[in-house]
């Protein structure tokens, strides 16, 4: 039977490779609504409120219902618009984002993976830098100055934010020696050391540039709702509203899910080489128990007959999952797909996490921290990073390369600091319209 | 055969499309229609194995002076640029342009299909991806030019920056 | 709303216009238009002009506390004031600590100039600028200023008398303040500024018509053509 | 150099409001701007305009006071205060102490309840999404306190000319006390959020700046006037009630002879501070006594004078021209708005700012359109 399914993946590799991009796409719709009502869960706890707590147990089905009434809703085409443009932008958003998550790895095994590609890293560059013909090609057909305000913004700072990413990109690149997403992976497993290790200061310059590039808070000044009201998507309504919505936080997934592969060791378990962390591979059966139990001990308390059973039935079923997933076999096959899971969530909480804590960015600072901070950062950090490979030549020592990186990163960091200095270039401005 | 097909598709919308640009009243529309030419133009880059052009094509031009572009065109009053008649006085200077390529494109033709053959695609080897190559000739047999030509921009880079300070001080 | 019982002073002051009847000045009675307009002898002719008057209902009734009553206010400012502006400046009076003057419609600027002034007691502060109306006097508006002063910690009330149709320098070149207030007092009462920057209409929309706090103006009265023009309703009652 | 003409976008007249979230209501402006940034504004009002003034003269002294609140709605204690005031001193009226310790508590509260709301709104304006609705936690204390005393949470209608209408319940004391207590911590907790957050110094610092000058012409008061480094309170420079006999200090920005947004908002949070001063000394000298003063039924001021009251209300100084005409009904009742006001010199803080700023530059000046409009 094994054999059988090998004769078929054999024979049909388009046919397979369409079937899992259509798990995949399944799997990434459900985890993007579920995103968005994780995103008010978390946020409201953060908040000392609740959050959705009317459909389903905890608000559970909250996605389900927002799907359909979006659907339902009257699609509006504002007077004036520019309808070809204005009908097809949020389609490109989502096209856009869906599109890079066929060359992302989910895992070690050709079933994890769609596609393989060598340039995988450029195509990812290239596809996403895509999304933004959505947000300005949206806001101008809308024909209403607040949009138009808001795809102004966003074309700028896209542009802006791309050029750090991709040079903080670059840098893994010279450290990994390869442009596939499956070979960067691989050479942090075989290196032992994940390129978080080796480029600090690139994941740090990567992930503000994820949050300006997905317009979320603090960098999410393309819609506003204070100054532009809702930014680009303004006059959108209904389905093609749930497009953009759907796009933001596909895009959010996709960031958090590039993170991961290029310098959070992708599919690999945290510290793989350190023996006596093997006990982590324990932690999926774990967790899912812990689940159970959590589920469990609400569920006595639902008062809602239906509910309550629902969510016993749910523990009952993770229970069961752990049980399953506590077989050898099975938990080293589910660990790759576990610990990219885990780690993706982990920063797309952070997302969350930033929007419940920071304030805003003006834009003409947002201008001032991707090009007079950013940049110069991802520059120093570029030519830093091929200096430490020049100098310690071919297959280095594994803590010689770590530390010898670690210096050159505070290097860069401090001189940069420096020369731009922190000063604020209102600062004159100031002085000269206060005369003091 | 598959890939002759798929040239010739791309082909003719890359054609069609840049048709498109030049006859588009309104200038988004315009630049809506080159993109789709320079998507042709990468996927002919695709067929060709050279998916680091394919990338960089659309990193750069779709993903940035695209963007640019639409930025700039966004700016400036769409609706009074949409009432004027696209090239209005160019007509003499335009055909002059159309009668030389024809001659190119006749004599093209002239000497035979030799010169219309596409080339068997490049395979590069096995050990060597694309980009390794493109790094390879780039930075080893013409290091010069590529300096001379990054300096080059830095300077228009430099100048336009100071430029807009003037601008704005 | 409208079947609350009227007040007293407008229903009467509508079916008073004629009368005439004559009122001793400073008496503690009601609103006496005319004693306070007239006395000390300003530009118009002397006291008995149309001194219109009382409420008989109002006047019957004495308060039950003593009459509270301004008393004449004297200070340093005030003589200052007199010396430097002789004839602009009547009745400075003083009532439950306030002090108060009236000022002459033509020196009111080099007067607020003066108070803005160090040696005028540095009223920078324009706090408020407001008009009563008296539909009964010659001069049926009252432009009050709130001036403030940091130096002295002292509010001081201005007042400026302005008849229907006459013009009110503005006070905005001086205290930017009154740009809005001026814009405030055109709107509800028609007064009409010389030399303000942007003289228009600020709470009602520009093409309405009326101007609501005159005491002629009926509380359910609006414009209902615009309301009807613009809102689309009957009306906006 | 050579002579280079620019190709210049046009100018864009944009029309923020009123049915924007970040102008607090319906405040209209209009922005003239030069790419985001704001060349010229006009603010344009009235959209709630309910002809108060004209109520007045239509109502009886007490008739009227309910109305006062409904003119700086989130902060309807004070609005009350001041007019009971005013009409107290036309009368030549004295308040017993116990009624004069009350109402400086509720006011007090009043005053952090409408900051509170104001630090809200003004994060939330700025992106910070989280303040608000921890100022919102505590304003609900608050406004229990003020349903428990007098059955209303906004619109209050707290105070009687004259004094109180009802005695203070069982437990208020306690209640205030383990307010003020229980808030201290609470603003420490905004200030965590807020007054060290990189982002928020720069979107507030060199943002709408006013000086010390402009604030005086422009008659600006309350928060913003200290935050532009003048050290008046109304309170303090002409105290009413029992303002004089407690302690409390009056906060001022950071700077000598001008003020950003974000000495509004560090003024605004020491205010607070403050308020839970005069608070705490308050309950202290509540005495059991008389809650009402001499004043009758029938309230009939001296005819043919007016009198103008002021009090710091939580926006700036809330005056009240009252004119009697000696019937029961005011023949004229001004109320000098600080909304409107301090408005008035948005235009001078948002010029050559950017868009973003003018939402901040709403948000410090801290309207309330009720009370702009009246």
């Amino acid at each position: 039977m094994f054999n059988d399914a090998v004769q078929f993946v054999e024979n049909y590799p388009l046919l397979v490779a369409a079937i899992k991009i259509v798990i995949v796409f399944l799997v990434l719709s459900g985890v993007v609504a579920y995103m968005v009502l994780a995103e008010r869960k978390v946020l409201a706890f953060m908040q000392a409120r609740l959050g959705p707590m009317r459909v389903g147990p905890w608000g559970l089905f909250q996605p389900a219902a927002d799907g359909l009434k979006l659907l339902l809703k009257e699609d509006i085409i504002p007077a004036g618009a520019d309808k070809f443009v204005f009908l097809i932008a949020p389609v490109i958003s989502v096209v856009a984002a869906f599109t890079v998550f066929a060359v992302i790895p989910y895992g070690p095994s050709s079933a994890l993976i769609i596609t393989d590609l060598n340039v995988g890293l450029l195509f990812v560059v290239a596809v996403s830098s895509l999304g933004i013909y959505g947000i300005i090609l949206g806001g101008w057909a809308s024909n209403s100055h607040y949009p138009l305000l808001g795809s102004l913004r966003s074309a700028a700072q896209l542009v802006s934010y791309e050029i750090p990413a991709g040079m903080a990109i670059v840098g893994v690149l010279l450290v990994s020696n390869s442009l596939s997403l499956v070979k960067i992976v691989e050479a942090q497993q075989s290196s032992g050391l994940w390129n978080f290790f080796l480029q600090p200061l690139g994941f740090l310059i990567f992930l503000i540039a994820a949050v300006a590039e997905t317009n979320r808070n603090p960098f999410d000044l393309p819609e506003a709702e204070s100054e532009l009201t809702a930014g680009f998507h303004t006059e959108y309504s209904g389905f093609r509203f749930a497009l953009y919505f759907m796009a933001e936080y596909t895009s959010m997934v996709l960031v958090s899910a590039l993170a991961v592969v290029l310098f959070w060791g992708g599919w690999l378990r945290p510290f793989a080489s350190v023996a006596a962390l093997d006990f982590l591979n324990y932690l999926p059966p774990v967790s899912l128990l812990m689940i159970a139990g959590v589920v469990f001990f609400f569920a006595r308390r639902n008062p809602v007959p239906a509910e309550k059973w629902f969510l016993v039935a749910v523990a009952a079923g993770s229970a069961v999952l752990a049980g399953v997933v506590a077989v050898p076999v099975v938990i080293t096959a589910v660990q790759p797909i576990f610990w990219f899971t885990a780690k993706v969530f982990a920063l797309l909480y952070a997302f969350i996490w930033y929007r419940a804590t920071f304030p805003r960015y003006r834009y003409d600072q947002l201008m001032n921290v991707g090009w007079r901070w950013l940049i110069p950062l991802a520059l120093g950090n570029l030519i830093a990073t091929a200096c430490v490979l020049w100098w310690a030549g071919p297959n280095p020592g594994r803590l010689k390369l770590f530390f010898a990186m670690l210096a050159a990163n505070l290097a860069v960091a401090i001189v940069v600091a420096l020369l731009v200095g922190w000063r604020s270039p209102t600062a004159a401005a100031v002085e000269k319209q206060t005369g003091s | 055969m598959l890939a002759q097909s798929v040239f010739l598709i791309l082909a003719v919308v890359a054609l069609s499309s840049g048709v498109m640009v030049i006859t588009r009243r309104n200038p988004v529309h315009s630049v809506i229609w080159l993109i789709v030419t320079l998507f042709s133009v990468g996927g002919i880059f695709l067929l060709q194995y050279a998916q680091f052009l394919f990338a960089v094509q659309i990193i750069l031009y779709v993903g940035g002076i695209m963007v640019l572009y639409l930025f700039v065109i966004m700016l400036i009053r769409v609706e009074t640029v949409a009432k004027q008649a696209p090239y209005s006085r160019q007509w003499a200077i335009g055909l002059g342009a159309v009668l030389v390529l024809a001659c190119e494109l006749m004599y093209g033709v002239y000497k035979g299909v030799e010169s219309f053959h596409l080339g068997t695609p490049s395979r590069p080897p096995v050990d060597m991806n694309n980009t390794e190559a493109v790094a390879g000739v780039l930075y080893n047999n013409y290091m010069l030019p590529v300096e001379i030509a990054s300096l080059l921009l830095l300077v228009a880079m430099v100048g336009a920056v100071l430029m807009a300070k003037k601008r704005f001080e | 709303m409208a079947d609350e019982p009227k007040a007293p002073s407008e229903a009467q002051g509508e079916n008073e216009r004629p009368a005439s009847a004559g009122q001793p000045a400073g008496s503690p009675a009601p609103i006496d238009e005319g004693s306070r307009a007239t006395p000390a002898g300003g530009p118009s002719p002397p006291a008995n002009a149309p001194a219109p008057a009382a409420k008989p209902p109002a006047a019957a009734k004495p308060p039950a506390k003593p009459a509270a009553k301004p008393d004449p206010w004297t200070s340093p400012l005030v003589e200052e004031l007199q010396k430097r502006f002789p004839g602009a400046i009547r009745d400075p009076l003083i009532f439950r600590n306030q002090p108060f003057l009236t000022v002459a419609k033509e020196s009111l600027v080099p007067v607020c100039e003066f108070l803005k002034s160090e040696e005028g007691g540095a009223y920078t502060f324009l706090t408020d600028e407001t008009a009563v109306d008296y539909p009964k006097r010659p001069q049926r508006f009252e432009i009050i200023y709130q001036l403030y002063s940091f130096k002295r910690n002292d509010r001081l009330r201005l007042k400026v008398l302005a008849g229907e149709g006459e013009k009110v320098p503005s006070a905005a070149a001086i205290w930017p303040a009154a740009n809005w207030l001026e814009r405030e007092v055109y709107d509800m009462f028609g007064v009409v500024y010389e030399g303000h920057p942007n003289l228009k209409r600020i709470l009602l929309p520009d093409e309405w018509t009326g101007h609501p706090l005159r005491k002629d103006s009926d509380i359910l009265r609006q414009d209902e053509a615009w309301v009807q023009a613009n809102l689309g309703i009957k009306s906006g009652q | 150099m050579p002579e280079v003409t620019y190709l210049d976008a046009d100018e864009l007249v944009i029309n923020m409001g009123p049915q924007h979230p970040a102008t607090h209501g319906v405040l209209r402006v209009k922005l003239k701007l030069d790419g985001e940034r704001v060349t010229g504004s006009e603010c344009i009002i009235g959209y709630l305009h309910r002809g108060i003034e004209k109520i007045a003269e239509n109502r009886t002294y007490q008739q009227f006071a309910p109305y006062v609140d409904r003119m700086d709605y989130v902060a309807a204690v004070t609005n009350g205060m001041g007019y009971c005031e005013a009409v107290e001193k036309l009368l030549g009226a004295e308040i017993p102490p116990r009624a004069q310790y009350t109402r400086m508590i509720l006011a007090e509260l009043q005053r952090i309840a409408s900051h509170l709301l104001w630090l809200g709104t003004h994060a939330l304006d700025l992106g910070a999404m989280t303040p608000v609705f921890y100022t919102f936690r505590e304003r609900e204390e608050i406004l229990r306190i003020f349903e428990n005393y007098c059955g209303a949470r906004l619109t209050t209608h707290a105070f009687r000319i004259g004094g109180l209408l009802y005695d203070l319940y069982d437990g208020f004391e306690k209640e205030v006390r383990k307010f003020s207590d229980m808030f201290l911590g609470k603003i420490d907790e905004y200030e965590q959020l807020l007054t060290k957050n990189r982002i928020w110094l720069e979107r507030t610092q060199n943002v709408g700046i006013l000086k010390a000058e402009d604030a005086i012409a422009y008659a600006v008061t309350g928060p913003v006037l200290r935050g532009s480094g003048v050290k008046w309170d109304v309170r303090k420079a002409q105290p009413y009630e029992a303002y004089d006999k407690v302690e409390f200090d009056v906060p001022v920005g950071r700077h000598e002879g001008w003020g950003d947004t974000y000495d509004r908002y560090l003024v605004r949070l020491a205010e607070m501070r403050q308020s839970v001063r005069i608070i705490r000394q308050a309950v202290e000298r509540l005495e059991s006594g008389p809650i009402f003063g001499k004043v009758g039924k029938i309230i009939k001021p001296p005819a043919g004078f007016e009198v103008y009251h002021a009090i710091e209300s939580p926006k700036g100084e809330l005056g009240y021209l009252v004119v009697s005409d000696g019937t029961t009904h005011p023949y004229r009742v001004r109320v000098r708005p600080p909304s409107f006001v301090n408005l008035q010199a948005f235009d001078l803080m948002a010029r050559g700012h950017l868009i973003a700023d003018v939402v901040a530059i709403i948000g410090t000046i801290d309207i309330v359109l009720g009370e702009v409009d009246r």
